[in-house]
C-alpha cells in the first residue's frame, strides 16, 4: 500500500474508507472492474481473462487478486465496493453474497443476521472494541 | 410560478429493483418491505407532480474514476437506464425537463454552486429504484408518469459534499424553481441510506436508532441534521450509510415546517436498512 | 509548510504558441508581445516554484458538450498537451502533483466547493501557453522545470462561476495549500484574458482603458474586481473576455496587499489583448 | 431558432452569449466540430463530407451551413465559436482569418484593424449605438 497520513476514520473497525489514497492507488483495479459492466466487455474477459488484465496496468499483487477473487484483497489494494461488485456481477455474485464472502460467513448466516435486525452498532464504532473481544 | 410542494425522502437499493422486476414483491422477505410504499403510491396519484427533481448517487456506473463530480446536474432530453453489471433495469427511459434544468443550472450556478452540466448521461438503480418504488411497476415499453431531473452527488470517493453544502443546495434549487415563470407541481426526492455498509468485515451493519433519529429530525429538525459529520456518518450508519447526505438536498428545498404525511422503516433489503418519509411543504 | 509566494495573470492565446513553436518570435509583429515576457522568465529562475497552481480553461478540448464542469481539478500524474486541431503542440508533457492535489480536493470539498476531480486529462493552449511564455521554450523531449496542479474553469457556457465565487475559491485553496505538512514554494497562475472577442460582428473589440483598470485592481483592490458582473465583462470586454475570473482565483489566494513586480500589456496577439502581471505575497 | 426568454446581455451587438438555449440548439453541430480536433476523424470528414455529417442528427440548416462554411449561419444555429474554430482549422483558417470572414471584410483589413489597437469600445456597448449609424 502507499504511504497514507493518519485519517480520523482510521478507527473504524472493519471499514475501508474510499478517499483519495485509496482512489489513487486503485485506480487501474478499478477502471478494469467498471468495464465489465458492459455485457461485450463480460464476454471477452470471459473467454481470456489473463489477456483482457493486460489492458489495465495494474500491480502484480492487484491482478492476482481479481484472478483469485479475493475480494478482501481487492479493497485492501485499493478496489472500492462499488468497482468490485462489477467483477462480483460478472461471477454472478450478488451484493448480499458478497458481503457473506467477506465477512467469511456462509451465505444463510449472513443473510439471517439481516433478517435478525442487520450487525448491531454496539461494539462496531472502534476498533478498540474489536480488540478487546 | 412552478413551486415544491412536497419532498420525498427513499432508499434506493438495487435488489429492490431486481424484486419488482422478477415480480417477487409478494415474497415473505419482501412483502413487508413493499406494503410500506402502498400509501406511497396513492399519494403521488393524488398528487400527480408535473416534475420530479431527483437527487441520487451513480454508483460507478455513468462516471467511472477518472471523472467525479461532486454535482452533476441531468440536463439531457432523455436518461436511458444503465446496464450495471447484471443487465438493464426493463423500466423506461426516464424523460427529462430541460428547460427547467437549464433554468436551474443558471440560477444555482450564477447563486455560486459549482455544478457540472451533464447533456448525456445514463442512470442506474439509484434514481430508477425510487421510481420504481413510488411510481408502481412500469414496463420498458411504458412511459414515467412525469419527466425527471437527476442530480448525482459523489458519495463514492471521500469526501461526499457536507451535509450542509447539501442542504443549502436545496435552498438554492428552490429559489431556482420559485422563479421559473410556468405552472409546475415539482417534488422533489432525496434518496439512498439508510445505515448500511456492503463492504469488508464490517458489512451488514444497520443501526436502526440512528436511522429513526435521522427519520424525526427531517421532519422536525433539519438544523440538526445538516450538521452531521462525515465522521458520524461513517461510523454509526456504515461506509455507505454517507449516502443519506443526499436527504439534506431534498430537506433544504422544503419549508422550514413541514407535514410528514407518511413514514416506513423496514430491515433489511439485502444488507441495507430502507427508509421512507414522505413531507409537504404548507403554502 | 506549503505556501503560496506569488501569483501569475496571464493571457493564453493559442497564436503566442504557435510563434514560440514556429520559432518566429523575434518577427516585428510578435517581439513586443515577447520582450515582456524577458523580466518574468528571470523571475521564474529566480523564485523558482515547486508546484505551480494554473488556473485556466479548457477551449471545448478535453470536455466536449456533453459534460460541462464549472471547476475541474486535475489529480492525474500527468496531462497530455491535447490536438486541438491543428496538432499537437511540440512541448512536454506535463506532470501533476497527485498528493498535493488530492490534498487541495478534500481540503476545498470540505470548504463547500463543489469540485469536479479529473483522474485523466489532455490539456489545451490555456495550459500549455502560460508555461511556455513564463519558462520559454521546451521541447517536446524536454522537461517542464516543476510540476503543475491544473484547475479548469468553466468560462465556454454561460454562465461561468462569478468573479465572487472564483475569488472565494482562491482562498480556499490557499487554505488547503497552507495546511499541508511538505515545505513547498507554490506559485498560482490566473491565465486567460484580457479583452477579446473572437467570434461574430463585434470580433476584434479591445478595452484598453478597462483591461488596465483590472490590472491596477489585481495590484490593489481586489475587492472591486471580485464584485464586476458578467453582463460587464461581456459588454466592456467582449464575449470571450469573461475568461478574466480566472484570475480572480489566483488574487484571491494571495495576501490582501502585495506587490506588484511586473506588469506588461500588449495589443495585439491575434484577435485578442494581452495582459501579465506578477504579485508577491509578503508572508 | 428555438423559443428565447429576454436575456439582460440580448443588448450587446453583435455577439452571442453560448448559453444554455444555444447549447441546446447548437448540441449535435457542436458535437460534431468537436470530433474534428482529432486527426483520423478529419481525414475521415475529408474523404466524404456528407457520410461523415450522417452520424450526426443536426437539423438541415445547421448541416447545410456545415457545408457552405457560411460561419455566421452556424453562430445562429447555436455553434459556438470554440467549436465552429475546430471545423475552421480543418479548412486551414486561423481564428484570426475566421474573425475576418465574420466581420464580412478583407484578411488585411481585419488584420489592420487589430495591429491599430483593435475594434473600439466606444460605439459597441449596446445594439442602439448600431442601429443609429
Ligand atoms: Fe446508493
Ligand atoms: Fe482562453
Amino acid at each position: 500500500m502507499t504511504e497514507r497520513t493518519e485519517k480520523p476514520y482510521d478507527d473504524i473497525p472493519g471499514t475501508f474508507v474510499f478517499d483519495a489514497d485509496r482512489s489513487r492507488e486503485g485506480y487501474h483495479l478499478n477502471m478494469f472492474c467498471i468495464s465489465l459492466r458492459l455485457a461485450d466487455n463480460r464476454a471477452t474477459f470471459g473467454a481470456d481473462e489473463g489477456a483482457y488484465l493486460d489492458r489495465y496496468p495494474m500491480t502484480p499483487a492487484q491482478r492476482q487478486a481479481v484472478l483469485d477473487r479475493d475480494w478482501m484483497e481487492l479493497l485492501r489494494l485499493g478496489g472500492n465496493i462499488y468497482y468490485t461488485s462489477k467483477l462480483a456481477a460478472n461471477d454472478g455474485i450478488t451484493f448480499q453474497e458478497l458481503a457473506a464472502k467477506m465477512t467469511g460467513v456462509p451465505n444463510e448466516e449472513y443473510r439471517d443476521m439481516m433478517l435478525q435486525g442487520g450487525r448491531p452498532i454496539e461494539g462496531n464504532r472502534y476498533k478498540s472494541e474489536w480488540e478487546k473481544t | 410560478m412552478a413551486r415544491i410542494t412536497a419532498g420525498v425522502g427513499c432508499s434506493h437499493v438495487p435488489a429492490i429493483g431486481v424484486a419488482m422486476d422478477t415480480g417477487i414483491t409478494d415474497q415473505p422477505y419482501w412483502k413487508p418491505l413493499f406494503d410500506g410504499f402502498v400509501k406511497s403510491r396513492e399519494w403521488m396519484k393524488d398528487n400527480k407532480p408535473d416534475v420530479i427533481f431527483l437527487v441520487y448517487n451513480d454508483h460507478c456506473t455513468a462516471f467511472d474514476a477518472s471523472c467525479i463530480p461532486t454535482f452533476a446536474l441531468g440536463c439531457a432530453a432523455e436518461f436511458a437506464p444503465a446496464d450495471e453489471g447484471w443487465g438493464r433495469r426493463p423500466v423506461p427511459v426516464v424523460k427529462g425537463h430541460q428547460k427547467l434544468a437549464s433554468h436551474i443550472a443558471q440560477s444555482v450556478i450564477l447563486d455560486e454552486f459549482d455544478l457540472t452540466i451533464m447533456n448525456e448521461m445514463e442512470v442506474d438503480h439509484g434514481l430508477t429504484v425510487p421510481l420504481s418504488v413510488m411510481f408502481g411497476e412500469h414496463g420498458v415499453d411504458d412511459e414515467w408518469p412525469c419527466p425527471v431531473i437527476p442530480l448525482a452527488v459523489n458519495v463514492v470517493q471521500y469526501p461526499a459534499p457536507t451535509g450542509n453544502r447539501c442542504y443549502n443546495l436545496g435552498k438554492a434549487i428552490r429559489r431556482a424553481i420559485d422563479s421559473y415563470p410556468e405552472d409546475l407541481n415539482v417534488v422533489i426526492f432525496g434518496t439512498g441510506g439508510m445505515s448500511h455498509q456492503l463492504q469488508a468485515e464490517r458489512a451488514g451493519l444497520i443501526n436502526p436508532e440512528w436511522d429513526n433519529r435521522f427519520l424525526d429530525s427531517m421532519a422536525n429538525d433539519p438544523e440538526a441534521a445538516r450538521q452531521i459529520t462525515h465522521l458520524e456518518y461513517l461510523r454509526e450508519t456504515g461506509s455507505e450509510g454517507i449516502e443519506m447526505v443526499m436527504w439534506l438536498v431534498m430537506r433544504g428545498a422544503l419549508d422550514e415546517k413541514v407535514t410528514e404525511v407518511h413514514r416506513h422503516y423496514h430491515v433489511p433489503a439485502s444488507n441495507t436498512a430502507v427508509g421512507h418519509i414522505i413531507l409537504e411543504n404548507h403554502e
